[in-house]
């Protein structure tokens, strides 16, 4: 009986994450001090995590769905520009420039999502053109309109409250980070249309005979990929209050090492949202904690490699275990 | 005659230069067995996904209860009550056996824009489903697919679309990787579809089976129909050549089945090897 | 004459300063029948190989002189004397010292100096009051982001106080929320480090973030290589100490019109090198420059 | 009686904590086909794997014409002169026929480290051996596997492992997708082959097809041999309640095709649906 | 009969690198001006091809065979920096630098086959944490051993004449590429190892089966592509003189999209070594011709995402066409 019990929570994709997570924040407990879990070390390990984990949410679903998204390296710059260009150059009122960056999202979004969909090229191909193509464009038209590459933008306090400020150490995204966690682990663990993305990852084929309106749905799921980028890029403008026309390159990684520790399968059929909230924790707990540790920074390339090689081969063996796991017979 | 409640319509398919299918004309009555026959690459499968909304036909239409349709995509031609099996596939190995069963209408509990997916009905009923069906060893919609032997997998993708198949079952190749007990299940839920009133299409390469369910046979070669007859009207022998592409190959089958009665425990002689 | 300028990176705010100058002096060189081209480097990833690369494209075009930036003596030394070889004109500007151009053979050098750049940091820190510095370095290991580093941790140790390097992993580079929080962190964990300096203006904006979030404006002093307008915000409104302008305007500006003017008319300029930073600016300075700003010259 | 060209002895086989075989005791003589029966899941392709190299037996051994072998490999197994078709894949779609026939043991002209693939040969052969199998569509080895048709894709894996099954020859349900053309000739094929003197272990969930074929039945229930009888020593129906892993279908089988004569034309009894 | 012979070009998996190929030397031949092919711009845009194009076949060939490797933007920089260490700072012999770093470079190629083939995890994710844990290894231990992170060099002159110097605009690298370029197509295409690779790109159970000793290949292929990339950093150590410890992100970006350009198919199976030695050198014409043209350069970035979505998309026609062509019968 609590045989059965334990093997029901193991088999579950977040099972990993959650181990590898209790046990970074131990370690850093053990080696960085106990201040490592004061209110204002975990608000910044958690205010570091929120940017990446907005993102890597919708990106780790694509991942179930059996895609991948590394467009979003431009579109949260492109967030973060346009909303600069409009309302801190162009000096128009700063929910434009907010509208502006949501829809320029939606817009990169769907042409990701129409290019797979209809030419069948693998997504990491197309959203590779897409960065390059969208983060050029972006830097090309910040130069020829400005003449710089970096932009000041300054917004009311009542839109920095609510998107870009810190109080007492936890920085507002935070709190959009949970609100969107839980809208997503309702989208995808409660309501019947999570079910698809499971299903469209395991065997798209087979989805799509089962009636699930496959293509929609993958647009769907760039398209929120691309706005959930433009988002954290608007809030980051709003809250550093300046913009560099630079991709991030590293967040693509970022959010893929955060998805992949949080149990997701790179292939697809496999994975959860608390699953990918866990490991975009642990991300932000091994980067932040090293700042705790006598450890030379130098290394901290390192601990990061070894930490996503760790967390890979556990929820493989999770994953293993679930697979062929049954509850025991009566007999032996 | 009654309406039909399926009906293709000189139907014309073709992939870019390819032409698959050639003016098929067919008719799919309540409470009747279709058996759509024909050797590999003949254009069964390609029936079947306009059928089921997969394609649409290049020219021609589709009939239902005699009134034109068009499916616009898989999930509207099973609103409109048609539940297929595909060849191949169907069940999606890192999904729970409940959660599978019901892709694509997941049933929900709750109210207004809270409607949350039901696991436990939804287990309950796919549970119950599959062991209907005689495999009595699932007894927990939470396991994996992935973790089901090749033939309860093949099981669990007929009872589902036979839950779901409201007027309209569709079956292709069902049996083909199925042992003898598992087919022999699926002969008997087809018959019980057929008692219920449900108009079935069964697609198999074993004379044996489809004699045994179907009531009605359409044999397709090269992509047009080159017989469709009622049961009794051709022998086995006839319909074997017809599944065979038209070749005349019952007596080859024939011969070669012989064996076992002509030369019991003795190494066959080399003959039927020439041809 | 048709002349070749070598640059940094597109997105890279300081190259787009030096284009600045490049356009303006394109229309004198225009004027007398030339011609000017302005290469950027595509990436600073395989710096040492693409800085030399680069030059090779410019003699591949034919020109009659060429601007370059000596980033890496080692690789790009061996380029620019092919250059010069070929007849081509050369002048170095932005990185590199006159000893360097006078080995070479080129006319002059107009920039300033990685090294004594940060070494200006450090010693304006020190002056502010810092007894212990960071530099927050986003790109460890990028030979002339070291070289900032270390004249500033140099500066610092020489005038009694201590320094070091706070190397960031490369998944943080490009990330503000990583480069504040990496900052906020830090400073927890180093109460007595009351000086800060960035290697560039967008590291600035995080860093002076990642100061605010610690409550530390005010206290922990903040300085950066190079600037952009939030940068000056900052500095008008007091929660930036400084930054360190090296003029990018006046080293591209000048570097073009004269190398034109000594292969068009054969002019030298006696003053050599001709050092154009570092220049700071603070809030007693700030106004003249956001004034600069307006006009994209500085 | 002769050495057996191959045999198991006390083979078992567990996957982790899942025991698949117990105790397999089976002999392969030349010029002998041996089928292989049994149920989804019984272990039949597991027995297979072990045969072709896939998989080492946990413990027991494998005897090679009375001597102890240990197949490293696949590739050990097929240097024994073991051929197999395995149930699933065996050609790889965006490869052309003549490469895709050949991989793994490519033809090479050429001489010392110069020795270079031999297309145009390579072709010749791969093309012959899929016509003389009676797909005469294909005349270019050129072209790509992905272009062919289910059932010549598996023709094409059959008549490879015919053309390199040096000794033994080992097919893993070769006749699920085939049409009753294309599996009539693998069953003739088998038949050459054993006229050849090659062992042939033939996996089939169709009666008929073990019947027309076999000089020998093992059947496996849950992993274990349950019988094992040569030719004519057992009626139909004894191997069908065999091969539904020792259920009795045969009789309910016989009842369901027994249809088609007494009920010529009219819909069946409902009886039959009942279980 | 013409149309055969045409058809049978036309399905080769180079068949759209060389199209594209002409297309952009045309392009930048009318829009930069005839110097953009006088011998020293072809010089010049050979050298900038040759260091990625001896990575870029081996990666191509292990996404032929179905896997991919980004770890080569850290063992390009272990290559270089392995090299001026030993040889430089440590002032050995330039030979035991040289191959102290084709050794590591083996290490690390060993590393990663080995953990592919044994966990069964994704080698895209594999070699992301190599990536990170071999690029903070070098920069930790160059800083712990020399206190600096950029090394100078200085060779023998035979040395620097063999693998880094420039004879008349063309750098020695050039040659190598053209050299490994042929033996790699000789082991690919010629010799019966290649059809292994492409088998296992295809269905690698079948591959297996088949009596490929597929594990093996899989280690060989990850050791080919780590050690060229040490070979690349070597040569450019050798050339440059000075080397810096940082990982070269963008080489990963730019390998892939050479190798699809080329016509590799990231998801396995088809391909060619010369379609990667075309899409290299698309590659850097596209880079590098922009200089000979009059576009502000801030657009690259741009032109390279669309020619890449353009490539691929050709690529995918191309494909399409190979898969359903059939010498035409006699009749229609
Ligand atoms: N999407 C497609 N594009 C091009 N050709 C196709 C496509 N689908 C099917 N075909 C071709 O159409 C023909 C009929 O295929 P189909 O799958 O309908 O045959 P089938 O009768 O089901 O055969 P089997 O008994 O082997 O399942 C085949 O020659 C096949 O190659
Ligand atoms: N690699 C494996 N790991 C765990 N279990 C396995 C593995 N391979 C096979 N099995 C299990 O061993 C049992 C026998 O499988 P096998 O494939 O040999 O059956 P089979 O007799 O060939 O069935 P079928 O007629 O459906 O092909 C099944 O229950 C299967 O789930
Ligand atoms: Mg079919
Ligand atoms: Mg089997």
């Amino acid at each position: 009986m609590n045989s059965s019990i334990f093997g029901g929570l193991l088999r579950r994709p977040e099972a990993g994450a959650l181990i590898g997570l209790i046990g970074v924040i131990t370690f850093f407990a053990i080696v960085g001090g106990i201040e490592f879990l004061y209110p204002s070390s975990v608000g910044s390990w958690l205010s570091r995590a929120a940017a990446l984990g907005i993102v890597a949410i919708p990106v780790g679903l694509l991942m179930i769905a059996g895609e991948l998204d590394i467009s979003v390296g431009a579109t949260i710059t492109s967030g973060a520009l346009i909303t600069a260009l409009v309302s801190g150059y162009y000096e128009m009122p700063i929910v434009v420039g907010m509208l502006a960056s949501l829809g320029f999202g939606a817009v990169v979004g769907l042409l990701n999502g129409f290019l797979v969909v209809r030419t069948g090229v693998p997504s990491f191909i197309v959203t590779l053109g897409t960065l390059f193509a969208v983060s050029g464009l972006l830097l090309g038209a910040t130069v020829v309109l400005t003449g710089t590459t970096s932009i000041a933008l300054t917004a009311p306090e009542i839109i920095k409250s609510t998107f870009g400020a810190y109080f007492g150490g936890f920085q507002v995204l935070v709190l959009w980070w949970i609100g969107i966690t839980a809208a997503f682990v309702f989208f995808v663990h409660l309501s019947p249309f999570g079910n698809w993305i499971f299903a469209m990852g395991g065997d798209k084929v087979s989805a799509r005979n089962a009636g699930i309106p496959t293509d929609r749905m993958t647009i769907l799921l760039f398209v929120l990929s691309s706005v959930c980028a433009s988002f954290v890029g608007m809030s980051q403008a709003i809250l550093f209050q300046s913009v560099q026309a630079t991709p991030q390159l590293t967040l693509i990684f970022n959010t893929i090492i955060a998805v992949v520790v949080g149990g997701v399968l790179l292939t697809g059929g496999f994975g959860s949202v608390i699953g990918i909230f866990f490991g975009t924790i642990t991300f932000a707990v091994v980067t932040q904690g090293i700042y705790y540790t006598s450890f030379d920074q130098t290394w901290s390339n390192m601990v990061i490699g070894i930490l996503l090689l760790g967390a890979v081969l556990m929820n493989n063996t999770f994953r293993k275990m679930a697979l062929s796991y049954a509850p025991k017979k009566g007999g032996k | 005659m009654p309406t039909p409640i399926l009906a293709l319509r000189g139907v014309n398919k073709s992939f870019g230069p390819i032409d698959v299918l050639h003016d098929i004309n067919l008719e799919l009555h309540a409470g009747e067995v279709l058996c759509l026959l024909g050797d590999n690459g003949a254009g069964k499968s390609t029936v079947i996904r306009i059928l089921s909304g997969v394609h649409k036909p290049t020219t021609g239409t589709l009939e239902m209860d005699g009134k034109p349709v068009a499916f616009a995509s898989p999930r509207d031609a099973s609103d409109h009550g048609i539940a297929t099996v595909h060849q191949f596939g169907g069940t999606f190995p890192l999904m729970s056996i409940g959660r599978s069963f019901f892709v694509g209408v997941e049933p929900t509990k709750g109210w207004g824009p809270f409607k949350v997916y039901d696991r436990k009905r939804a287990n309950e009923i796919a549970v119950k489903a599959v062991r209907d069906f005689g495999i009595t060893r699932i007894d927990d919609g939470d396991r994996l697919v992935g973790g089901l032997s090749g033939g309860e997998r093949q099981s669990l993708a007929i009872a589902r679309a036979v839950h779901f198949g409201a007027r309209v079952l569709i079956l292709d190749e069902p049996t083909a990787a199925l042992g003898v007990k598992q087919a022999t299940h699926v002969l008997r839920i087809v018959n019980e579809a057929k008692r219920r009133g449900l108009a079935v299409i069964f697609i198999t390469h074993q004379v044996m089976h489809a004699m045994a369910v179907g009531d009605h046979f359409a044999v397709l070669i090269r992509g047009a129909v080159a017989a469709d007859f009622k049961k009794g009207e051709k022998s086995r022998e006839e319909i074997t050549d017809l599944m065979a592409g038209g070749a005349s190959m019952a007596s080859l089958e024939a011969e070669i089945a012989s064996y076992m009665e002509t030369h019991d425990g003795h190494p066959p002689p080399v003959a039927a090897a020439k041809t | 004459a048709e002349i070749a300028v070598i640059g940094g990176m597109n997105s890279d705010q300081f190259w787009n300063k030096i284009k600045k100058g490049v356009d303006d002096a394109r229309l004198v060189v225009e004027a007398n029948g030339g011609k000017v081209d302005y290469l950027r480097m595509q990436s600073y990833d395989n710096f040492a190989a693409d800085a030399a690369d680069i030059i090779r494209v410019a003699i591949s075009q034919n020109p009659d002189g060429i601007a370059v930036p000596n980033w890496v003596y080692e690789s790009q030394d061996p380029a620019i004397k092919e250059a010069i070889a070929a007849g081509i004109k050369v002048i170095l500007f932005n990185a590199g010292t006159i000893e360097k151009a006078d080995e070479l053979g080129a006319i002059n050098y107009v920039g300033s100096d990685e090294y004594i750049a940060g070494r200006a940091g450090g010693e304006q820190l020190a002056k502010l009051g810092a007894k212990k510095g960071v530099c927050i370095n986003t790109l460890p290991g990028t030979a002339n982001i070291e070289a900032r580093c270390k004249g500033m941790i140099d500066a610092m140790t020489e005038a009694g106080a201590t320094a070091e390097q706070l190397p960031l992993p490369s998944t943080a580079f490009g990330d503000p929320a990583a480069i504040a929080e990496a900052v906020k962190a830090y400073l927890s964990q180093n109460p007595d480090v009351t000086g800060a300096l960035a290697i560039g203006a967008g590291e600035a904006d995080a860093a002076a973030i990642g100061i605010q979030q610690a409550g530390l404006t005010g206290k922990v002093s903040l300085g950066c290589f190079d600037f952009n307008e939030a940068t000056l915000n900052r500095i008008k409104a007091g929660e930036q100490a400084f930054a360190i302008d090296q003029q990018p305007y006046l080293q591209a500006l000048l570097a073009v019109t004269l190398l034109a003017s000594h292969i068009d008319f054969g002019t030298d300029l006696p003053t050599a090198p001709l050092l154009t930073g570092p220049g700071i600016i603070d809030a007693s300075n700030v106004d003249a420059t956001i004034a600069g700003v307006q006009l994209g010259a500085r």
